[in-house]
């Protein structure tokens, strides 16, 4: 009989959650912002987000296969990569662009540093910059949403975060004719990278985040809060060259970032403060480079940075032990 | 009302409605007691009965060695078969006293009863050590170092664990409806002995007729029954305190350094015993259940009554168990088989079967911070099993290994399912060892 | 070109002299002796010495608080550089090197229950001493083979250790780390060893165990001087282990293993060459 | 002032002397397995930096540029450079055991550091004036210590992931510091330095 027996260390009971299901549930919620995207965009926003996922999933495998590892695609982290990825990319990237993204996100990204849990910085996001540091022109060829049925062609066109850039580039003011209005960008009627359209969508995936308790409020609260704050100061300043947290707010990565990039379990701080940090730090850097950068966007740049601080961060927001007096061991 | 509690903890499914209807039962006696010599923390007893003399009930069996140790008692009358090494829940051959009961149960005639009116103090607290108590909420550790504060250590408040917060288990919470008085009195007899000004009875809101029942005794008496928040470890100790009074112990303290005493209700049953009857602890309430058993119950076992018994009382198995676990299902001990006996510190028998025993294989860690979340001392698991598995034991303890309480909440809510706790007694082991081996 | 030679070298001496000045004025003393020995020690810093690293070993020699033969990388070689830095004769320390007295791996032995949890010797010797019925043999978690700085220990696909003849070093790491005390440290020369560490009677080792030693006595009957036999368990004596092997084809369990004639069922190491391995100097 | 600050935050991130302009790159993965190690290589670093600013300003405007042997500059720099650093490291394990054993064990890798060397040439190419250039070199200084405390956080974590064999040690701390330089790669035209 003591053959069938499990003897194991306590506890002996489970919850039941396991990495797999946490990374199925983050893909259903990234459905309805694919939809969206596909609903504007078209076929192409369909092609990169296929191309993107299969992509991550072909590098997984080979890499593991080289590697000798186990094949472990069916955990669907490889895929998420692969979505956010594609989300991250404008809906008119060639082919081969995107599929040179997903090998660099899983195989640089991700793979080198042995795999999930391991890697230090956000993979969709590492393939993101070396695309567009790389291939600037395509990865900054924007088109104009053409609604399924409204027999519309992509046209191409700016970001609203890229006109506004240009225009104080060329003469430190706000341009007088943004192009689409407020509600155009909340529900995705914009041009941009094909996930970071549609605030709503993303916001709906995210409700289900919460609602499933893999997302905690604190990131994206301190990323959007500072973002907000940081935005509003320099609007209320100078209204005529800044544009209003609103704008900041519905344009742009910063949804899709601080509620699917920035909150990326593997490559943030795991204590409350540590993320409350983060997003911290995350807002400033993005308000940063938005406002005086090179560059009309900044939210994945500030993740990345804030990636790789978030060691540091973790070492220093040590959540005080039990029983321990005031401040926390610090080495 | 927000009801107290910690912070941090989880929610399992508690699993009681097996067995929580279920009124106390008597176990009838097995053909055979295996009482082992070691049941507490603390030095183990050593025997003091030879070979084939007979013992009555409740006769010291094994004599106490050293302060922080207990003596052992005869379960029931008979004749001492054996003492030798015997499988002991912990996992090893421990030595133990065999006693083949005589079916008479005949009470020992040097028990004296005594009124706890006439009684100093110092005499109680030595009634309980002689009558073998200890901490009944699993740990075992000896009551009478409990009772026997240093003079400087004035306790304010006294807490009583009526938590019962590991699922399947409802021994506690059996004994809180069919005996109250019983514990009542033993609550009065430690106040009385550690001169405490507040008495807190606590129990989770999930046992809403105890917390009635204890209330309504407790009307005309200091004693103040708390309902808490139900939530995974409010039993365990430092969080109780935590829930009840909003103190911290200190990282390596005793409640007692900050003026609070914790016993279990059961214990408090065990002290009223010991102190007014002069019984020593030869018995206790343990929850059999599990989805392997055919009729969970509640039964009043003798200490020493192999576990394979108490299956049998309970009607037998429905089918091979996958896991035997003496304890509850985030503390308790795995067992190799039903011939290891039940012994004072066993709360609950529990049988899986195969299909409930968790499986899942390991992954690599997300740092989801989910154990963070949940970890009641505050700690990070993650981290720590990761720097313990390396043998890394510098920065192992550094992040606080030996603060853990090793409640189990981490490892239940880790969905790479990484054995965290196992992972820092590992590291807890090493490092005592090295400790251990650099004072030599 | 004047200028340049005469600014250039004007700046150089005021740093020669400078510098000069300094190392006089502020010199601190270490012993030559200790650069010397940190110089010729392997520079593995795996701690078999005891110290923390092999400049903590250094020190130790220079200060004459230990002896030279406590560095069992280097072996031999590195005994007599010391011996020379520090002015002794050689008193060679004789190799030695760990081998694993167990072959019952999952196949073979048999299982008390099904183990969950921490992939660990020392964890899963916690609970229930163990999954092994054999109360001393390798429990195959693999806790030797992560400790091991030489990257010398296999574990088998059944889930046994096998020691590596030639990248062992003798460092004992694993011996300290092994719960069940099943590694040993032998002679390098003697390749014959009983494979068992089970103290149990025959009949009971026979009913877990198809390969371990049951204390029959046949090798000691065999060859009386190279085998003794304590607690049922049989050894080979290795100041007499000349004929050892002529034991091995009587051996009823196959427990006694010559590993010059390769290594436990299972293993992928292979003899590094016959010559090396039999290579028994007499 | 405003010009100051431009120096600052300029050498600091936009211009990170490890990161965006490839200086300094032994130490940087030398010295970075610790956190601990890697701010008193850090603080060595700045001290270094500070001081051998101002000494080669003052060599190269008091005798090179008078003597006319500017093109003597690199040598002139790395003699004057060690000497000072030996110098330094000599006093200080003399005069202060305890501040050798935390710093002085970097001052020889420093040496003739390539950023310390770097950064005279630079700011003599870029005709900084004498506070310019002291601005200027705190300014690399905290640069180089912000990356590599950065990355040494980062290698620290490394160390309990499972990094393939073939990829452990420089191989995976290569990628890591050229993903970090992707980093920063986002300050770029933050402020014109």
């Amino acid at each position: 009989m003591s053959q069938q027996l499990y003897l194991s260390s306590s506890p002996h009971i489970h919850s039941g959650e396991t990495t797999s299901k946490v990374m199925h549930a983050v893909i259903y919620s990234l459905l309805p912002a694919c939809g969206v995207a596909v609903y504007f965009f078209g076929p192409s926003a369909l092609s990169v987000l296929l191309i993107a996922t299969l992509g991550c999933l072909a590098t997984e495998v080979v890499c593991q296969r080289l590697m000798g590892q186990p094949v472990t695609i069916a955990d669907g982290s490889a895929a998420i990569t692969g979505i956010l990825l594609a989300l991250n990319l404008p809906p008119s990237s060639p082919w081969w662009l995107t599929l040179l993204g997903a090998v660099i996100a899983i195989a640089i990204g991700k793979q080198v540093y042995g795999g999930l849990g391991s890697n230090p910085f956000n993979p969709a996001l590492v393939a993101r910059v070396v695309l567009l540091i790389s291939f600037p022109v395509q990865m900054t060829t924007w088109s104009a949403p053409a609604p399924l049925g409204s027999g519309l062609d992509l046209v191409t066109t700016a970001t609203p975060l890229g006109a506004w850039k240009n225009a104080v580039m060329l003469t430190g003011q706000m341009p007088s004719d943004l192009p689409g209005s407020t509600a155009d960008y909340f529900l995705g009627n914009m041009p941009g990278c094909i996930g970071e359209v549609s605030a709503l969508a993303l916001l709906l995936g995210a409700a289900y985040l919460f609602y499933r308790r893999i997302l905690t409020w604190h990131i994206p609260t301190a990323f959007i809060g500072t973002v907000i704050l940081l935005s509003g100061l320099f609007w209320l300043i100078d209204p005529a060259k800044y544009p209003n947290p609103v704008f900041h707010l519905v344009t742009g990565g910063l949804i899709l970032g601080a509620f699917y990039m920035a909150t990326d379990m593997v490559t943030t701080p795991v204590s409350t403060r540590g993320m409350l940090l983060f997003g911290v730090g995350c807002g400033l850097l993005t308000v940063l480079i938005r406002l005086f950068g090179g560059y009309p966007e900044g939210v994945s740049f500030a993740i990345l940075l804030m990636n790789a601080a978030t060691p540091l961060i973790d070492r220093y927001t040590r959540p005080k032990t039990f029983g321990t007096p005031g401040q926390e061991v610090v080495r | 009302m927000k009801l107290k509690t910690f912070t941090g903890g989880i929610h399992p499914p508690d699993n009681k409605q097996w067995s929580s209807h279920k009124a106390i039962e008597d176990c009838p006696l097995p053909a055979e007691f295996v009482v082992p010599l070691a049941q507490h923390i603390g030095a183990p007893s050593v025997a003091c009965v030879e070979v084939g003399q007979r013992v009555a009930r409740g006769q010291e069996i094994g004599s106490a060695k050293g302060f922080v140790s207990v003596p052992m008692h005869a379960p029931t009358s008979g004749e001492v078969i054996a003492v030798e090494n015997r499988p002991h829940p912990w996992g090893t051959s421990l030595p133990a006293v065999v006693i083949r009961p005589d079916g008479e149960d005949r009470w020992s005639t040097e028990l004296q009863p005594a009124d706890p009116s006439e009684l100093t103090p110092d005499e109680i607290v030595e009634r309980v050590r002689l009558a073998g108590v200890v901490g009944m909420g699993g740990a075992a550790f000896p009551a009478h170092v409990k009772m026997s504060p240093p003079p400087e250590k004035q306790i304010h408040t006294l807490i009583f664990n009526g938590i019962e917060c590991e699922p399947y288990l409802t021994a506690d919470h059996r004994m809180m409806l069919e005996e109250p008085e019983r514990i009542l009195q033993g609550v009065a007899l430690l106040q009385y002995v550690l001169g405490a000004e507040r008495v807190v009875i606590g129990i989770e809101a999930n046992k809403p007729d105890a917390i009635a029942l204890l209330k309504k005794h407790c009307l005309e008496t200091p004693v103040e029954v708390m309902s808490l928040e139900v939530k995974y470890p409010q039993g365990a100790e430092k969080q109780l305190i935590a829930a009840v009074t909003g103190l911290e112990v200190p990282s390596g303290g005793l409640p007692m350094d900050i003026g609070v005493a914790v016993h279990n209700v059961s214990t408090a049953a065990a002290i009223t015993d010991a102190v007014l009857h002069g019984r020593p602890l030869i018995e206790r309430v343990c929850t059999v259940t599990g989805p392997a058993i055919r009729e969970p119950k509640n039964l009043r076992i003798r200490i020493g009554t192999p576990l394979s018994h108490l299956v049998e009382v309970c009607g037998g198995l429905i089918e091979a168990p996958g896991k035997i676990i003496l304890g509850g299902p985030m503390m308790g001990f795995t067992q190799l088989g039903f011939d290891v006996p039940a012994t004072r510190g066993t709360s609950g028998l529990l049988l899986l079967r195969t299909e409930d025993v968790a499986l899942h294989a390991e992954s690599p860690c997300i740092r989801c911070a989910r154990c963070v979340q949940a970890c009641p001392i505050k700690l990070l698991p993650t981290t720590i099993a990761a720097y313990a598995r390396r043998d890394l034991l510098a920065e192992t303890a550094e992040y606080c290994v030996m603060d853990c309480i090793e409640c189990g909440s981490c490892s239940y809510v880790c969905p790479a399912t990484i054995p965290l706790v196992q992972a820092i007694r590992y590291g807890k082991a090493a490092i005592l060892a090295k400790k251990r081996s650099s004072q030599i | 070109m004047l200028a340049a030679i005469l600014s250039l070298g004007c700046i150089g001496m005021i740093a020669a002299i400078a510098l000069g000045f300094a190392a006089k004025k502020f010199a601190v003393y270490v012993d030559p002796r200790e650069l010397a020995i940190l110089e010729a020690l392997p520079g593995a810093n795996c701690g078999a010495c005891g110290f923390p690293g092999c400049a903590g070993y250094a020190k130790a020699l220079v200060a004459g608080s230990i002896d030279l033969n406590q560095c069992p990388p280097g072996g031999a070689d590195v005994v007599a550089k010391l011996a020379h830095i520090l002015g002794f004769e050689a008193s060679a320390a004789a190799r030695e090197i760990a081998v694993v007295l167990c072959q019952g791996d999952n196949r073979k032995a048999q299982l008390k229950y099904h183990y969950l949890g921490l992939e660990d010797c020392t964890a899963a010797q916690r609970i229930a001493d163990g999954p092994k019925v054999c109360p001393g043999g390798c429990l195959g978690l693999a806790s030797c083979q992560r400790v091991c700085p030489f990257d010398a220990i296999e574990m088998t696909a059944d889930g046994l250790a096998v020691i590596s003849r030639e990248k062992c070093t003798g460092c004992r790491k694993c011996i300290a780390v092994c719960p069940r005390k099943v590694i040993r440290m032998t002679p390098s020369e003697a390749t014959v060893h009983v494979l068992c560490n089970s103290h149990d009677k025959g009949a009971l080792v026979r009913k877990y165990c198809q390969i371990g030693c049951i204390g029959c006595n046949i090798c000691l009957k065999t060859v009386p001087d190279a085998y003794k036999i304590e607690n049922f368990l049989a050894e080979v004596v290795y100041e007499h282990d000349a004929e050892a092997n002529e034991a091995l084809p009587k051996c009823p369990t196959k427990c006694i293993r010559d590993f010059a004639t390769g290594y436990p069922e299972g293993s992928t190491q292979l003899l590094a060459s016959a010559s090396s391995m039999t290579g028994r100097q007499k | 002032m405003a010009d100051l600050l431009v120096i600052l935050v300029s050498a600091i991130f936009v211009n990170n002397f490890v990161l965006a302009r490839f200086l300094g790159i032994c130490p940087f993965l030398g010295v970075s397995k610790k956190v601990e190690t890697a701010l008193g290589m850090g603080m060595a670093v700045t001290f270094v930096m500070t001081v051998a600013m101002v000494v080669t300003w003052f060599v190269q405007y008091f005798v090179l540029i008078p003597f006319g042997i500017e093109y003597l500059q690199t040598i002139a720099f790395i003699l004057v450079i060690a000497s000072l650093v030996q110098l330094v490291e000599m006093v200080i394990q003399k005069v202060s055991p305890v501040l050798y054993q935390s710093l002085g064990i970097f001052l020889p890798l420093i040496t003739t550091n390539c950023a310390v060397l770097g950064l005279a040439v630079l700011s003599i190419q870029k005709d900084y004036t004498f506070l310019e250039s002291v601005v200027f070199a705190i300014g690399a200084a905290l640069g180089f210590t912000l990356a590599l405390v950065l990355f040494a956080g980062l290698r620290e974590r490394l160390e309990l992931c499972a990094v393939p064999q073939s990829f452990r040690g420089t191989a995976i701390a290569l990628v890591t510091a050229g993903l970090l330089s992707l980093a920063f790669m986002g300050f770029a035209g933050l402020v014109k330095g």
